[in-house]
């Protein structure tokens, strides 16, 4: 029950991300939804992640607010988009009517088929050491996964520097 | 049930932000929102009723444990969520500074 | 047996010591991304003769038998997409020692090349769902970086287009693997077809299928997802956009399409395969549509990208033995002669600092290799019978014919004429290209522009040889090369039964 | 007008002086007790990349640089990244890439129990926190820039 109430409160503070004008509140906004999620995670039995979340939502904070600081100018929505609005809104209309259906074929909240993850828990211990089933998992069981995961941000580090940099082009002028 | 429903509604939310909002910052905001609500959706599926939390005590058999793979591959999600944002933040930044403004319809140096 | 993971080593371990070695010795970068990207060419070669000996290879990471760990799988189709990769990346590299002087910070250049590459051999190798989309979006960051990468005020707008639609699509892939994992609570493409044979795919599956065809559809640019194409490549740098058009798109979009369709979710009897060949003749007629109002030389490179995959969605769409065959050896083709063209643009780029169809003209007499092997590229993508598109083009439409005879059903015989008449819409496309900036009257600004440099004309060469030497494919004894990989898509269901009999 | 010393005001300066060595401390055992209790190389890495970014906004630029100079940090990160790597080829030698291989020294329930794992908690979080302490450093750096202008 208490699940409910919590989504219900990120998603109506997700929506007032969205809607407000001043860019600020609505970063602050998107914190809230971040912290909420945090909060789910622990309800939700995932403690590994609460942490994860809450850290990695600290962190989105700070560079989104660094890049709005000064710089949030009277935001002014001038012509309305009425097309685009309609469409948007058709277009979300659908996918959750389809999503209603698909969803109705999922196994019930609260009894998931744990067909691989059966395994993990009844030898993860002896198998792998770990007293944390998801470390054992993320390191051992599916450590490629987890290299994959170290590239993802040794890329994202590599590109932020390359985008940064002040000058791309060496524009020597020829003929 | 209901908890997926809501779950896809806070996915719409963040696609309508993406695919309708004209100022850059909250075109990322609504990537954020997105990306909150996949991974949670992946820990819905793996939540089991009155199950414990995958860490396993000293001397304490523990029988009815939470799935723990989708909460390995929401780690990796939440992770690589950074990894984009800090990405667009610094793109959108330099567009700042190039053009100066975070709004869209006035990015329009390239045509079509 | 062993060979397996290095290709996914060799680009990460290069990529590290790149980044860490890159500044302090200035020639560090070239010769390691030339070594490493040979090294793998090489490998991807041994690979064929791996794959033709036993026919499928699975190797086990961190040794855990597949459904429990990640497996990384080497079959008939992997190895024609690595060779593929393999080669085309080998030669930009080469390219890319010359043309990059005109950029700062060399060393961020190779190691945001060697990441897009180890992401791209991941996606490939991999066996296991989640896998992939962590090494596409290896890839994805990458080359999003790399779209940005001489930061001028355009190339960051089309980087940021790019990483929006980017990071959408990545959502709608992840939001699918969690259908699919709920559904069958199972990550290893294997058990998930083992999975879906015991249990029948219900309409969770259509659904997360239509969700997985507008993820991967959006980084194969088809059409109702394109807009982001014709931006982003013209502005990388243009090595990068011959990876990004000739490489890129295939292995995130393409092979992502037809491995999860053909062998995970038994595409030949639901509607995806129909769905799939509307989408590849509309982006067919629409990008080459498009591409003839363009003046500015890699902008329509560009839309004839589009098109061109279009071709290829359509004869793998048809699922008929002879039509995939048609389909992946255009996949081939496209790679070879679509990054020579960008290649091409990219040294006319490189002398003349203009891209503008307009202003060029006879450029003939002063750059004669970037001239040639121009037109043996615009050649063979058009289609001319001694190059190898018109061998491939041929296929795809007599594949069409042939399913039209079988089924008669007239819809094939509509996608075989808008095949014909695409191919010539690409034919007076290029034609127009030649005429303004190879042939006729030498511009007089450009009287003192001389020709590239050696590395860059070689690697030209190099590729325009394989576009007219690639035609041999079609003789039997390269044959089997293409064979292998047609079959390991026509087995279908049959992926499952011989990964999980070939894992020791 | 920019205050004369950068940072902030003298109260959020002795107070980050007392927090910031808990916060390292606090990274640091989530880290090294990664196998055992709940968090690991992730969360701790970034514990740890904040603990430095709390450092670099209380006290402003130059002294969180010279605290850890943005080419130091960059090796970290590299050096990390090759950590991990070496672990899954030193693997092969155990048979397949990333083998965990020596799993049965430790006892259960101990700080040295799960073979390559706490090793491979370390490298992550050298690599997490040296990248995104890289990543906050180079958006500050060229604000100030942007700012001078």
């Amino acid at each position: 029950m208490e699940l409910n109430l919590l989504l219900l409160f990120m998603i109506f503070s997700a929506i007032v991300a969205v809607q407000i004008e001043d860019l600020l509140s609505s970063v602050i906004a998107v914190g809230a939804v971040g912290l909420g999620l945090s909060l789910a995670f622990l309800v939700l039995k995932a403690p590994d992640l609460a942490i994860t979340q809450l850290v990695v939502e600290i962190l989105c904070l700070i560079i989104l607010i660094r890049a709005t600081i000064k710089k949030d100018l009277p935001f002014s929505t001038s012509g309305r988009w009425v097309f685009n609005t309609m469409s948007t809104v058709v277009f979300v209309v659908m996918f959750l009517l389809f999503a209603f259906f698909a969803l109705r074929e999922l196994p019930r909240f609260g009894a998931p088929i744990m067909r691989v993850a059966q395994e993990y828990i009844a030898t993860g211990l002896q198998k792998t050491g770990a007293a944390n089933l998801v470390s054992s998992v993320i390191l051992d069981f599916r450590a490629y996964d987890t290299l994959g995961e170290a590239t993802v941000l040794f890329t994202a580090v590599i590109g932020v520097l390359a985008v940064i940099r002040k000058v791309g082009r060496i524009n020597n002028e020829k003929s | 049930m209901s908890e997926y429903i809501l779950c896809f509604v806070l996915f719409c939310i963040g696609l309508y932000c993406v695919l309708r909002k004209r100022n850059i910052i909250k075109i990322i905001i609504g990537l954020g929102i997105i990306e909150y609500a996949v991974n949670l959706f992946f820990i819905l599926l793996g939540y089991r009723a009155q199950g414990r939390a995958p860490v396993l005590a000293k001397d304490q058999a523990v029988t009815n444990i939470v799935d723990p793979l989708p909460q390995a591959l929401v780690l990796t999600a939440i992770v690589i969520g950074l990894a984009v944002t800090a990405l667009i933040v610094a793109i959108a930044i330099r567009i700042y500074d190039k053009y100066g403004t975070f709004d869209i319809t006035k990015i329009r140096r390239l045509k079509g | 047996m062993k060979i397996l993971p290095f290709f996914v080593i060799i680009p990460l371990g290069s990529a590290f010591l790149i980044s860490l070695l890159g500044k302090k010795f200035k020639k560090f970068g070239d010769l390691w991304a030339n070594l490493s990207t040979l090294a793998l060419f090489g490998l991807s070669l041994h690979s064929i003769s791996l794959v033709a000996a036993h026919k499928m290879l699975v190797y086990k990471v961190g040794g855990w038998l597949p459904p429990f760990g990640i497996c990384m799988v080497l079959d008939g189709l992997t190895s024609f997409m690595l060779v593929t990769v393999n080669l085309v990346s080998f030669l930009v590299t080469v390219y890319a020692v010359n043309y990059m002087q005109k950029f700062t910070d060399k060393a961020k250049f190779y190691t945001l090349f060697m990441l897009m590459l180890a992401g791209m051999h991941g996606v490939i190798m991999t066996g296991d769902l989640f896998n992939l989309f962590v090494f596409l979006e290896i890839a994805s960051i990458a080359s999003y970086a790399l779209v940005a990468f001489g930061t001028e005020a355009e190339e960051l707008e089309a980087s940021f287009k790019y990483a929006i639609m980017g990071s959408v699509a990545s959502s709608f892939i992840l939001l699918a693997i969690a259908l699919v994992y709920g559904y069958t609570s199972t990550l290893n493409l294997a058990d998930i077809s083992l999975a879906l044979t015991q249990k029948g795919g219900g309409f969770l599956i259509s659904f997360a299928s239509v969700l997985f065809l507008v993820g991967f559809g959006l980084k194969a640019a088809l059409v109702p997802f394109h807009a982001w194409l014709p931006d982003a490549h013209p502005s990388a740098p243009a090595p990068i956009s011959a990876m990004l058009s000739g490489v890129l798109i295939k292995t995130l979009g393409i092979y992502a399409i037809i491995r999860i369709f053909f062998n995970v979710f038994g595409a030949t009897t639901t509607p995806v395969l129909s769905i799939v060949m509307f989408l590849g003749v509309l982006s067919m007629l629409v990008g080459v549509i498009l591409a003839l109002s363009q003046w500015d030389f890699k902008r329509l490179l560009a839309y004839h990208s589009i098109s061109q995959v279009g071709y290829v969605m359509l004869g793998i769409g048809l699922g008929t033995p002879l039509g995939i065959l048609g389909g992946l050896f255009h996949l081939f083709n496209h790679s070879v002669f679509k990054s020579l063209l960008f290649l091409g643009s990219g040294a006319v780029d490189y002398s003349l600092h203009t891209r503008d169809l307009q202003q060029m003209g006879g450029l003939r007499e002063k750059m004669p290799v970037t001239a040639n092997t121009n037109l043996v590229a615009s050649m063979s993508i058009a289609g001319i019978p001694p190059f190898n598109g018109f061998w491939s083009k041929l296929w795809i439409i007599l594949a069409c014919v042939q399913a039209y005879i079988q089924s008669s059903k007239m819809i094939y015989i509509v996608y075989a004429l808008c095949a014909i008449v695409g191919s010539i819409l690409t034919l007076a496309s290029f034609m127009k290209v030649q005429k303004y900036a190879f042939f006729g009257r030498l511009n007089e600004k450009w009287q003192n522009i001389k020709e590239v440099p050696g590395l860059m004309q070689l690697s030209m060469v190099f590729l325009a040889l394989i576009c007219i030497v690639s035609s041999l494919l079609v003789m039997s004894s390269f044959k089997p090369f293409l064979d292998s990989a047609a079959d390991a898509l026509l087995a279908g269901g049959g992926y499952q039964e011989a990964v999980f009999a070939n894992v020791k | 007008m920019k205050n004369p010393e950068p940072g902030m005001t003298l109260i959020v300066k002795t107070i980050t002086r007392l927090t910031v060595g808990l916060i390292l401390l606090y990274g640091i055992y989530i880290v090294l007790h990664g196998h055992l209790t709940p968090g690991g190389g992730f969360a701790g890495g970034v514990i740890i990349a904040l603990s430095f970014i709390h450092l670099m906004l209380a006290f402003g630029k130059e002294t969180a640089l010279k605290k850890l100079s943005e080419a130091r940090a960059s090796l970290i990160e590299s050096l990390g990244a090759i950590m991990f790597l070496s672990i899954g080829v030193l693997g092969i030698a155990g048979g397949y890439f990333l083998f965990n291989f020596f799993v049965d020294k430790g006892r259960p329930f101990h700080l040295f129990s799960a073979g390559t794992i706490p090793f491979c908690n370390i490298a992550i979080s050298l690599k997490v926190g040296a990248g995104l302490f890289i990543i906050f450093a180079a958006l500050i750096i060229f604000r100030s820039l942007g700012s001078e202008e």
